[in-house]
């Protein structure tokens, strides 16, 4: 299996879909000529046509309302937004129209559109190009998300993004895109939507993770186990809506320690709603209280911060002893 | 049809298959009295809030007769569906589905080229632009006919559609609806632009401003908007200039803010009297033929609203609407709602 | 002390806010000739002039953006945005620009608009009129959100929100506005941002809930005590943000035994935030999970199916019974 | 000033206390300089990415220069800043903090009307419309001079606050630097638009274009919409037609995509150059003049980098920038805080 960067596997597989199926389209600022301003569409335009990858007016809420309509004309649209930041530009098209599509029409027609975007901190990007917008949009019923980690999942995800009759929200991990390299199988690869991923086994406590965390907890449980033994495991959730619940259940029931690690703040992030998901779920078997380790509740700041705001390896690994060491 | 009989003048040169005079009045003379009905239907409780049409029939209808319902679509805000009869009878079933607040009112049968009622303003213009766009790419000979208010183009949705249509060439025609008012604000409270046609400036397309309480020139200026947009030669801006003689909405009380003198003015100026008047004078319509078509429009508003009321309500069916397939948390949601109705 | 609507409470602060204080206006869509399409600002523009009362272009990002110029000009800008589903086409300006703005400017200068928007079920609204999207909001880090229950609380949290020096959301009930009427402090009366109110006091079990909820809450705390005895409080959060984590982990120590309701979604719903707050911080004093009582995840049902989907007293009432049933 | 000892030539008798033309060169050349050594900081590594200004210097000084810094406000995007130092010695640092990624870039002293960097494009403009607003409300006699670019122009944010502006004539100017170019999308790729001034008839204000190299054209054009602006008769448009000589940011590479021909043309029109030569025509202008401007700009940046470099950096400030006062929350999070940087 060859090594890709995520940036490859994404690159690979837009090319990948767009040969399979010729109503696929990506449409975004700067994706045609410029190949994108990470490369991600690079060779698309020339290979496809200006017809099917299209350099679109600097218009984010155009961009995603265009794609609801073309969906309905039978196309396939893939929409770049920039950075997750400028989705909120679009917001009203993605969570009051996209989203709401199918149900507005009794459940007949959806809207078979996928949205990428890249988010996260860590390579000291300007204002709004970091931030972790994800629970924004995790409730927008209608909406599906994904946050691959790897290239390989990457590729899987998006592919299948592309292919679902609904539209789902793609989020890249900039500080991933280069920095990630793994092996990518060959020949049509998907991931289903909503299925976590078990990155790390352990059986002492496991960290619930998504998108570029999950390499900061990967880290994080070499440390703990490195100085404790203790075995700690990563869950990497892959998909935010749909949720696996049945595996976060499972790990939870399992272990009986769980750290949930995010980039965005805390209030209202997307760690609460796993948190809940496990109190719910797996309340009897918990030994300690559920550890959320988050940013901060404050925006994303700027470049000569973030290292200090970014939960680093270190913080994850601390709420992983406080949680071990919990009394039962 | 029949019963109507319409008058048989010819239209316009400009719009082939476009329908007669006399079948562009029962037109507007079903938009109006069904939404009337439906406006009674409110003040008896029996459906949710509705938008009266009255005063913006030659503009409904008008331009939706310069359509090809078996190619284009039409893609309207919340006042025009009562009107878009020529799409479809489905149409007015589904419309009072929607005021019903039934959820199959957006479930339109296939080959209704009608997209659902949008109650966000102006959300929907970048959805036909995208539509448009999208029929051109796939070949299909289609125009998409999108409809929207005076008040909606202050929206960003409306310029950046605009701008978008202008630079893809997409084969739409944006139908602005200039009815004097959003809910209580005036036109010079939207803009301080001389006219709604001209914001095509910004967006480099055609714009054009029609006397939207003349049906004939409202099917011209769309007929020939029509067939720039087929020939690829763009998207139009087409601005109908008109007035909402009835309330906003059922919940609205225009007499806090609608001067009387105005609105006397443009009762005077009513779309459907003025084609009337013109059809009697012409000899193309008596009494007789009059009371057919309301007669008529009763039978069909009755058919349609004996339609929608037996049209089967699941009560778990968000459950199933929300994407193409439940996911397992919402299976585990039926569950939830199973337990509550058995309570 | 007299007795109000929320809608009379809301009006009549608007009134005696624009008295105190020249600098406030009130701009939104129909909120001058009408006096908004529910009547809360009737009487505003008679009485303080049409520069200070305004009727906007149909533009809601134009209408929030701009409140963050007037706030910057010394104006304090009240913005109604007619329906909360259409504060999405200005999600932008709220979370990107407003909330940011003090951040941007090392905490120098904030923006002190309110934005006020009704949402909720119960009136079988048309589509985007009915849905709880508070939680949208709520990870909009330097925006605060407040959601008051009573007509009490409307007058003293509008006064609180319009005096605070950064931008806060205020969340007014659809059904609460004619439906809701209780006893209004005379003269100047503030509530703190940031403080929930015990409406009900209970040692068995708590229901913490906000907004309209709170309401359909009282009536499941009466329903369970009436069949069982049980002792049911229920605590108004009030605000969202700032939370108040005191209140909440004081109620969930004393009573071990919690139920959380929203109108929302229950993905990523803000319910989820105040489960975690409680399993962080309260987990050794809990003796049931945390209940979690929401709508479904689904965008808001048509008028016809809204009692269905709306939690009903029966539905909390239900979960407060399988918390108190649950084994220690 | 001493040291560059401008040339004193007056530039016109639209602009009262405009500056004179030399003093224009040495904003202009300052704002290059400047640029030029910010671009060398970010590859030297010691700054995040920065959008040089080369070639949009008449656009940024020329429309500066018509306003008075003490009652009126700039609101820029990203690429303007280095060339307000007309607003204050003080922008020069704010600026060099920006790029820094230091969190006190938008903390500009009182007095320094200034807004601080936007980078969601066109998300300023209402901003300045609203602030515009509210100074007349106040009864304060400023106008608001508001930047953006021609890919901005495309963003709903642009057109719903020129539609406001127009409603409540708001003392604004909407400055549109055209300079050709959004990252890699031409203009014509932007829009279908004739020019981006002939987008102000949508909001029905005044719109102008101007020669965005010519820096008193520029600097008249704007004179004059101020001085409309503060005699209360509204808002314009104005577009500098100019061209970005320089990549988009540092982490751009133009010769993907920018045709060396067009380029070169452009080159030949460089504002700069162009100015001087006029200035050194005109006898008002020399080398030593040129190089004691030079070294004096350097200086200034010297002395900007320096107390740049000198600003003190708490870790902990986002935690006290984020609301006027932390919430209880945030003050839990600081001993979180505290606790990551004690291991
Ligand atoms: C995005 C959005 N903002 C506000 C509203 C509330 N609203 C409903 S109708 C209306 C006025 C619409 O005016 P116009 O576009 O002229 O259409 P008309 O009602 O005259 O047909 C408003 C403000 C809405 N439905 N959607
Ligand atoms: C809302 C938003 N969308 C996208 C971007 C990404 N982006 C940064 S600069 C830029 C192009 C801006 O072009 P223009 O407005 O012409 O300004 P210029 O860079 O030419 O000065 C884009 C698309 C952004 N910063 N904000
Ligand atoms: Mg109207
Ligand atoms: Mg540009």
């Amino acid at each position: 299996m060859p090594v890709m960067t995520m940036l490859e596997a994404i690159r690979h597989t837009l090319h990948e879909e767009m040969a399979r199926d010729e109503r696929v389209m990506v449409l975004g600022q700067d994706v045609a000529t410029l190949g994108g301003v990470f490369r991600a569409t690079e060779g698309l335009r020339d290979r496809f046509g200006a017809e099917r990858v299209v350099d679109m007016p600097l218009a984010e809420a155009a961009i995603v309302g265009a794609s609801l309509g073309l969906a309905w004309s039978g196309m396939v649209p893939v929409a770049e937004i920039q950075f997750l930041g400028f989705t909120q530009q679009a917001f009203h098209q993605v969570a009051g129209q996209l989203a709401r599509i199918r149900a507005r029409t009794g459940g007949d027609r959806g809207c078979a559109a996928t949205i990428r975007a890249p988010f996260g901190g860590g390579v000291r990007a300007p204002e709004l190009h970091s931030d972790s917008l994800e629970a924004q949009f995790a409730q927008c019923p209608g909406l599906k998300i994904v946050a691959p980690a790897s290239a390989a999942d990457a590729r899987g995800l998006l592919a299948s993004a592309i292919r679902d009759p609904d539209p789902v929200l793609y989020l890249e991990p900039l500080r991933g895109y280069r920095a990630v390299k793994d092996e990518v199988p060959e020949g049509d690869h998907t991931v289903p939507l909503g299925q976590a991923r078990e990155v790390r086994h352990g059986d002492d406590c496991v960290i619930i993770a998504w998108s570029a965390m999950v390499h900061t907890c990967l880290r994080a449980a070499a440390e703990v186990e490195a100085a404790t033994g203790a075995s700690v495991g990563v869950l990497d959730l892959r998909s935010l809506v749909p949720l696996d619940v049945e595996s976060i259940v499972a790990a939870a029931v399992r272990t009986g320690r769980v750290v949930v690690a995010q980039e965005a703040p805390p209030t209202a992030g997307f760690a609460s709603e796993v948190v809940t998901v496990v109190q719910e779920n797996a309340f009897y078997s918990l030994e300690a209280p559920v550890a959320r380790v988050s940013g901060f509740d404050t925006p994303y700041p700027p470049g000569m911060l973030e290292e200090h705001w970014v939960p680093d390896s270190h913080r994850v690994a601390a709420a992983v002893r406080r949680t071990l060491e919990a009394r039962a | 049809m029949a019963d109507a009989r319409p008058a048989a003048t010819p239209v316009s040169a400009d719009a082939e298959n476009a329908p007669a005079l006399g079948e562009l009045l029962a037109e507007m003379t079903r938009a109006r009295h069904w939404s009337t009905r439906l406006f009674n239907l409110q003040r008896q409780g029996r459906i949710g809030t509705t938008a009266p049409i009255d005063g913006e029939e030659a503009a409904v209808v008008g331009s939706a007769a310069a359509m090809d319902p078996a190619v284009d679509w039409a893609v309207p805000q919340y006042r025009e569906p009562v009107g878009l009869g020529r799409f479809g009878e489905a149409v007015l079933r589904h419309t009072i589905l929607y005021h019903s607040g039934h959820p199959d009112a957006g479930r339109y049968p296939a080959g209704v080229h009608v997209f659902p009622t949008q109650i966000s303003i102006a959300a929907q213009i970048p959805h036909a632009v995208g539509l448009a766009w999208g029929m051109r790419l796939r070949r299909q000979p289609g125009v998409v006919l999108c409809y929207f208010g005076d008040g909606a183009s202050s929206e960003g949705d409306f310029y950046e559609a605009a701008n978008l249509a202008g630079v893809v060439r997409a084969p739409v025609i944006l139908f602005c609806i200039n009815n004097g008012w959003a809910i209580s604000t005036p036109v010079r409270g939207q803009t301080a632009a001389d006219s709604f046609a001209g914001k095509a400036a910004a967006a480099g397309i055609a714009g054009e401003r029609v006397d939207g309480n003349d049906v004939v020139a409202v099917l011209e200026a769309t007929a020939a908007a029509r067939r720039r947009a087929a020939a690829g030669e763009g998207p139009t801006l087409i601005e109908a200039v008109t007035y909402r003689m009835g309330p906003h909405t059922t919940a609205d009380d225009p007499t806090r803010y609608v001067p009387p003198d105005e609105l006397e003015l443009w009762r005077a100026r009513d779309p459907i009297a003025r084609l009337r008047r013109r059809l009697e004078e012409e000899g193309g319509w008596d009494d007789a033929r009059q009371r057919a078509l309301e007669e008529d429009a009763d039978r069909r508003f009755d058919a349609a609203l004996a339609a929608a009321d037996a049209t089967p309500l699941r009560t778990d069916c968000f459950i199933d609407s929300a994407y193409a397939q439940p996911t397992p948390e919402l299976e585990r949601q039926r569950r939830i709602l199973g337990d509550a109705e058995a309570r």
